[in-house]
């Protein structure tokens, strides 16, 4: 099978602070895949090298057999990466709709724009908000909005940081049912998540980060029976 | 002797300078530095220091305490400026250069209407010293000795001091320094009066050497903000340096191409330290040393 | 904030892009609004044949100047860069203005071309200046403080042409006092070219223009990249991660406002057959800034009354407020700033919504 | 201070609409009254300068009106500030003009202001007086100036000047039209009275700091300065030179006449420094002395009679003249009155005569000394010095009108 991205030797160090430490990684197509560890173990500043937000100090990252390493952002959402942030990075100011269509119109117009926001919307359970200002929705929607907003672009990578951060369990639930569906459609997906029982409900397989550098990877069942793994991590996470 | 007689003119021009943009820029880089307002009013603090400096001296009091007095009497105009106006800003930039600008226009025009079109100055005190066979104004060498001891003041304020700490916790993280028990609005005061007050130190120590008119505040105002830009966001790290390196610039064009090109140096510098690098010195040395 | 249109239904493919006129981006809607704008147009038309002919001059002038406002309203209000230098993009264009038509006349129209060859050279700085700061990271008030440097800069330069080594071409550039004999607008007409100077047919040419420019706004912030514009306003950072390439937006948007600017500064010349590198000095500077906030930058509508109004109000402050005029505008500032920050236009036309829908109740 | 404040609220009325106390005189013939247009910058930079020009034509008004008016018809003023900003002179003359309809306008300070509204008066064929010192050059027949010109004040000065303290001239001038065509002047004249220029510099308007100017003078081994600066931060220079004892005796055409920076600087800063003028408060004749002492009467707090003030005074006084030997205030009337040659008036400063050819005037020049103590001398004094140069160029109004400014360098074109 072929990788859609492949990371190798990946190293950023911002003065005497290593965030990637030749990173190995790599991530199938339709994969869904979990990056784990404990706070400062580097996992936003991965996503922020493969979104081009920081620049490699070494080691080159490669998407959908490209070489992407030197791209801007803009241009690596253009080949198919698509990213939801932990903050939702959401436009307080404009409608539902509006956003969707910043998110679309891009790439889509006409009719085609017109469909995929109603099919967005129904995915999302929006509908019924449409043309609500994003500010004033509850916490949940404002992350669906997002995650509808990163979706509707047809990625081919969807980079998801903490998506239930915030949230409650009900809510949890929900977005992990639709994190499944779109996977199921073909997406591939890297998510970071605290919460292991998420992490328990959508991934296949995990990859644990630790000072920049990749500690262990495997099945769910492997990772938390990792002992390593348990003492660097699990062991600080109070709920588990 | 002609060589040690233009080696030493350059090195006094270049202190002159030096000593020009700090004094004019300290106050502005206090506000923008540890605040982020731009103070578009910044010249009319120095007119208000200027004023009062003048008015006192001619009446008699002693130049120095009558510099401290419109030093002091700016800062507290500047207290006043922020409780009514500046704090409710903080969170909007942009507007308050607008509201700022508003001052600026009111402070002007009402000096002019109030205070007349223009005041009688004091003369410039100590003389002159003939080095070389050219004649220096002693004045001068004060005002460089001014410069160099208010970058020394501040350094020591804002690093040795508890108020220093404090006002730089403040400005760095609000909501925790308030957790902390720090009163911030009262520190957002202290800070913006002090920045007030340097203005119109400005004012007080370059009255005897100007023209008193409501609008002299506007001739320092372009250079102050250079002088901020190019130091960057951290006055403390990038002020210092990028005094130095402005005064070089502008001394060597002024020197050699006329006053206009020292001017037009000065503006196109900005432009390129932007370009080059947004955060002024400040970010860049900042930058290279974490 | 509500919605109606904007998309629903796809009929009339030709004529699509007129549905944008109305939309998210902009206040006013529906055929109340447009009723009260046919209106307003009405009376704009009707109004020199009872106004007397300074009235009508001085109408003309303001109108001048409104589209340097509507162009900051863009690069401020909606795509959330503080320009303080689009005096620069209006004295390029002005001066521009003056050396093409010292140099070649008023004949066969050349003005006209003039004018369009300013505007266009305005909008072209505006570039260049734009991909200087948005593709050199610039933001914040830094772009307030390059801008302004720009446009001290030119302001300092222009001053010492007073020499006669400065000319080009005809045209002595003439330093601190400033370009004159310079010729007004001139329109090939059967029967005698149509000089426009200040007058009922400035005027109507201008209020043509107006209504042209405005409309067109309307349409541009309601369409795709409108609504990209208020999103980076909104979150630059996020506006990236949807694929835009934020910087040639903002660029963009840099470059309209300053060939609005320069439309402004073109007219500006033809009007007073005079430019003087004044108009690009700070206080210069600062006014369109003011116009734009006191009457309101996040609407496109806001910022044109607001800029008239202010400019009515200073005019007649400075006629009959005497000395206290100064004084008076920097209060208005403060006040608009404290106190109805979004400007004062908006903050009335909200209120007359708030009022009209309590008593529709 | 509270007279003060009264006289500025009087202003304040006086400004807005027309004047009363120009109304009140009840016995003047059926035309109405003339309306004369005055825009002055009251606010902004210039501020200092000009405003006593408001003050003497509201009292050269009221003079007029208290003798029976303009051929019995009395003058009415129509104030407006134009806050030094260039704009508001091209709006308020098209405001008297078109709306106000004045007969006459007195307008403008800076050399700017005045190219900014000239086209609006060309173009509705307006009348309008220039009241200052400037740079020269002005051939319009629609302009009548009554300042005095380059060739007035350095053919005198200069000179004297050489022939006093030496042939080696420094000249330091404002960056702009103004200095630049003066020290043009300067230059000229220098060379042909066989000086010699040792230095010669540019200053940017608004630079306040003048460190390297002063140590460049002190290099170049001057006999003395030629100082043609402008605005009160250029102003600063005499403090700055003073304080490192120069020590040079200057000449200037425009300080201490206009900004009467020898009472604002405190002594001794402009010590032994000329000045060639038309008028200054402090000249010794009994028309100077009654016209300081009429001003003081409707102005007490006036800080200083500079000669703008004058200039502005006799411009009303000629206007007069001017309309009742027309018997109208139709301007081609006018122009066939001056070009008889002989409108002269005997005012403050002396004899003044206008020009046909250029429309300007001549003037009596004083060379203002000013002493250690700050208070001023006369030297000399030159009678009917002529405003030559535009005529002997090729301007002549009484033939045609080219409505342009000429400069040495780009003189009218050889007819």
């Amino acid at each position: 099978m072929t990788k859609l991205l492949q990371v190798s030797g990946l190293c950023k160090a911002f003065g005497g602070v290593v965030v990637a430490d030749k990173i190995d990684f790599s991530l199938s197509a339709g994969a869904m895949h979990c990056l784990i560890g404990p706070n400062g173990a580097g996992k936003s500043s991965f996503f922020r090298l493969l979104l081009g937000e920081h620049a490699p100090d070494a080691g080159t990252i490669t998407f959908d057999g490209d070489d992407i390493t030197h791209l801007r952002s803009f241009q690596r959402i253009r080949r198919g990466i698509s990213v939801k942030f932990q903050v939702p990075g959401i436009f307080k100011a404009l409608s539902v709709r509006q956003n969707l269509e910043v998110a679309f119109q891009s790439h889509l117009s006409g009719s085609q724009l017109e469909q995929t926001i109603h099919e967005m919307l129904e995915f999302t359970e929006l509908s019924h908000v449409v043309a609500t200002p994003a500010g004033v929705l509850s916490h949940g929607q404002q992350q669906w909005l997002e995650i509808a907003m990163a979706v509707g672009v047809e990625p081919k990578l969807l980079l998801l940081d903490e998506p239930t951060a915030g949230m409650s369990p009900d809510e949890t639930r929900k977005t992990g049912d639709m994190l499944n569906e779109l996977n199921n459609r073909g997406i591939t997906i890297l998510a970071v998540e605290h919460d292991m029982a998420f992490v328990e409900q959508i991934s296949k397989r995990v990859t644990v980060l630790h000072f920049g550098s990749i500690f262990a990877e495997g099945t769910i069942a492997e990772i938390v029976d990792h002992m390593g793994v348990q003492e660097i991590y699990l062991g600080t996470v109070d709920d588990g | 002797m002609a060589l040690f007689q233009s080696l030493f003119g350059m090195l006094y021009q270049f202190g002159d300078t030096f000593a020009f943009l700090v004094i004019a820029c300290a106050g502005l880089a206090v506000i923008f530095g540890m605040m982020g307002v731009i103070n578009l009013a910044h010249g009319e603090f120095i007119m208000c220091g200027a004023y009062v400096t003048a008015s006192l001296a001619r009446v008699g009091v002693p130049l120095p305490m009558a510099v401290l007095a419109g030093a002091l009497a700016a800062g507290f105009v500047g207290v006043i400026v922020e409780r009514l106006v500046i704090r409710h800003l903080y969170h909007r930039p942009l507007d308050s250069i607008i509201a700022t600008w508003g001052i600026s226009l009111i402070a002007t025009q009402g000096v002019l209407i109030f205070l007349g079109s223009t005041m009688q100055g004091v003369g410039t005190p100590l003389g002159s010293v003939d080095i070389g066979g050219r004649f220096y104004s002693i004045y001068r060498f004060v005002l460089m000795g001014a410069a160099v001891g208010l970058l020394g003041g501040l350094y020591l304020l804002f690093y040795h001091t508890r108020f220093g700490v404090i006002a730089r916790a403040t400005i760095q993280k609000p909501q925790m320094a308030h957790a902390l028990g720090v009163n911030t609005g009262r520190m957002y005061g202290l800070t913006f009066g002090l920045g007030a007050a340097l203005a119109g130190l400005a004012g007080g120590l370059y009255a005897p050497t100007m023209t008193m008119v409501p609008t002299m505040g506007a001739t320092f105002i372009v250079e102050s903000f250079v002088t901020v830009v190019v130091g960057g966001a951290d006055i403390f790290v990038g002020a210092a340096p990028a005094v130095a390196i402005l005064a070089f610039i502008k001394t060597g064009l002024t020197a050699w191409y006329g006053q206009l090109f020292g001017q037009i140096g000065l503006l196109v510098t900005v432009i390129l330290v932007i370009r080059v690098l947004p955060g002024g010195l400040s970010g860049w040395l900042k930058g290279t040393t974490r | 904030m509500t919605e109606t249109s904007n998309g629903t239904g796809s009929s009339q493919p030709r004529l699509a892009f007129l549905r944008r006129l109305e939309g998210p981006q902009t206040m006013g809607r529906g055929p109340l609004f447009w009723g009260a704008a046919a209106v307003a147009v009405m009376i704009a038309v009707v109004y020199p044949l009872m106004a007397d002919a300074w009235t009508v001059g001085n109408t003309a002038y303001f109108m001048i100047w409104t589209f340097m406002a509507m162009g900051l309203g863009l690069v401020w209000g909606y795509a959330g860069a503080l320009s303080f230098g689009q005096t620069a993009f209006f004295g390029l264009a002005g001066y521009t203005y003056g050396v093409l038509t010292l140099n070649f006349g008023a004949a066969y129209g050349l003005t006209i071309v003039a004018l369009l060859l300013s505007v266009a050279l305005g909008a072209l700085f505006a570039v260049v200046i734009g991909y200087f700061m948005f593709y050199g990271r610039i933001q914040g008030v830094f772009i307030g403080i390059v801008t302004l440097s720009v446009t001290l800069v030119m302001e300092t330069f222009m001053s010492q042409t007073a020499g006669p080594q400065w000319r080009i071409g005809e045209a002595r550039l003439n330093g601190f006092n400033g370009m004159s004999g310079i010729s007004p607008l001139t329109v090939p007409w059967p029967g005698g070219d149509l000089v426009l100077f200040p007058g009922p047919i400035l005027y109507y040419v201008l209020l043509g223009l107006l209504v042209l420019c405005y409309l067109g706004l309307r349409i541009l912030l309601n369409s795709p990249f409108g609504n990209v514009l208020v999103a980076i306003r909104e979150n630059p950072h996020r506006v990236g991660m949807l694929g835009y390439d934020v910087r040639l937006y903002q660029m963009l948007a840099f470059a309209i406002g300053g060939g609005f600017a320069a439309l402004s500064g073109a007219l500006y010349t033809a009007w007073g057959q005079y430019i003087t590198p004044s108009s690009m000095g700070l206080t210069a500077a600062a006014l369109p800034i003011v116009w734009v906030a006191v009457g309101g930058r996040r609407d496109i509508t806001a910022t044109l009354i607001g800029t008239l109004a202010v400019l009515y109000g200073f005019q007649a402050l400075t006629i009959y407020g005497s000395q206290y005029a100064l004084v008076v505008m920097g209060a208005l500032l403060l006040f608009t700033v404290l106190v109805a920050p979004q400007g004062l236009v908006v903050a009335g036309m909200n209120l007359v919504a708030r009022l009209f829908r309590r008593a529709q109740r | 201070m509270t007279d003060r404040h009264s006289s500025l609220f009087a202003k304040g009325l006086m400004a807005g609409a027309a004047m009363a106390l120009a109304l009140a005189c009840p016995a003047f013939a059926q035309d109405g009254p003339i309306k004369i247009g005055v825009l002055e910058d009251q606010s902004g930079d210039f501020a200092a300068a000009t405003m006593v020009k408001v003050h003497a034509i509201q009292l050269a008004a009221k003079e007029i009106n208290d003798a029976g008016g303009i051929d019995g018809r009395p003058v009415e003023l129509v104030v407006y500030d134009t806050q030094s900003d260039n704009r508001r002179f091209q709006e308020f003359m098209r405001r008297v003009l078109q709306s106000d309809k004045v007969d006459a306008v007195f307008a403008g300070f800076s050399s700017a202001s005045r190219e900014a509204y000239r086209p609006i008066v060309n173009q509705f064929d307006g009348l309008a007086f220039y009241n200052n010192q400037y740079e020269g050059g002005v051939c319009d027949s629609n302009m009548i100036v009554t300042g005095a010109v380059p060739e007035q004040q350095f053919s005198t000065l200069i000179p004297w000047m050489m022939e006093e303290y030496g042939p080696n001239v420094y000249t330091i001038a404002a960056d702009y039209n103004f200095g630049q065509i003066s020290a043009e002047w300067v230059r000229q004249i220098v060379e042909e009275n066989g000086g010699n220029m040792v230095g010669e510099e540019f200053i940017p308007l608004g630079v306040s700091q003048f460190g390297q100017t002063i140590q460049n003078i002190q290099a170049a081994d001057a006999d003395f300065v030629v100082t043609l600066i402008v605005g009160a931060a250029q102003a600063s220079y005499y403090e700055q030179a003073a304080a490192a004892n120069v020590g040079l005796p200057m000449a200037s055409s425009v300080n201490v006449g206009q900004g009467y920076e020898h009472k604002r600087f405190n002594p001794p800063s402009l010590a032994n420094m000329y000045v060639t003028t038309n008028y200054i408060e402090e000249i010794d004749t009994p028309a100077s002395k009654a016209f300081v002492e009429k001003f003081h009467g409707m102005f007490p707090d006036e800080t200083y009679i500079n000669q703008e003030a004058a200039n502005s005074y006799i411009a009303m006084y000629l206007y007069k003249q001017m309309v009742e030997r027309a018997g109208s205030t139709d301007h081609d009337a006018i122009r066939a009155v001056i070009a008889e040659g002989d409108v002269c008036f005997e005012g403050p400063s002396g004899n003044t005569c206008l020009d046909p050819q250029s429309q300007h005037m001549s003037h009596t020049i004083y060379l203002a000394k000013v002493g250690d103590d700050h208070s001023i001398t006369f030297p000399k004094v030159w009678e009917d010095i002529k405003p030559y140069w535009l005529g002997e160029a090729g301007c002549d109004l009484t033939k045609s009108d080219p409505s342009a400014q000429y400069t040495p360098s780009s003189p009218p074109p050889a007819q």
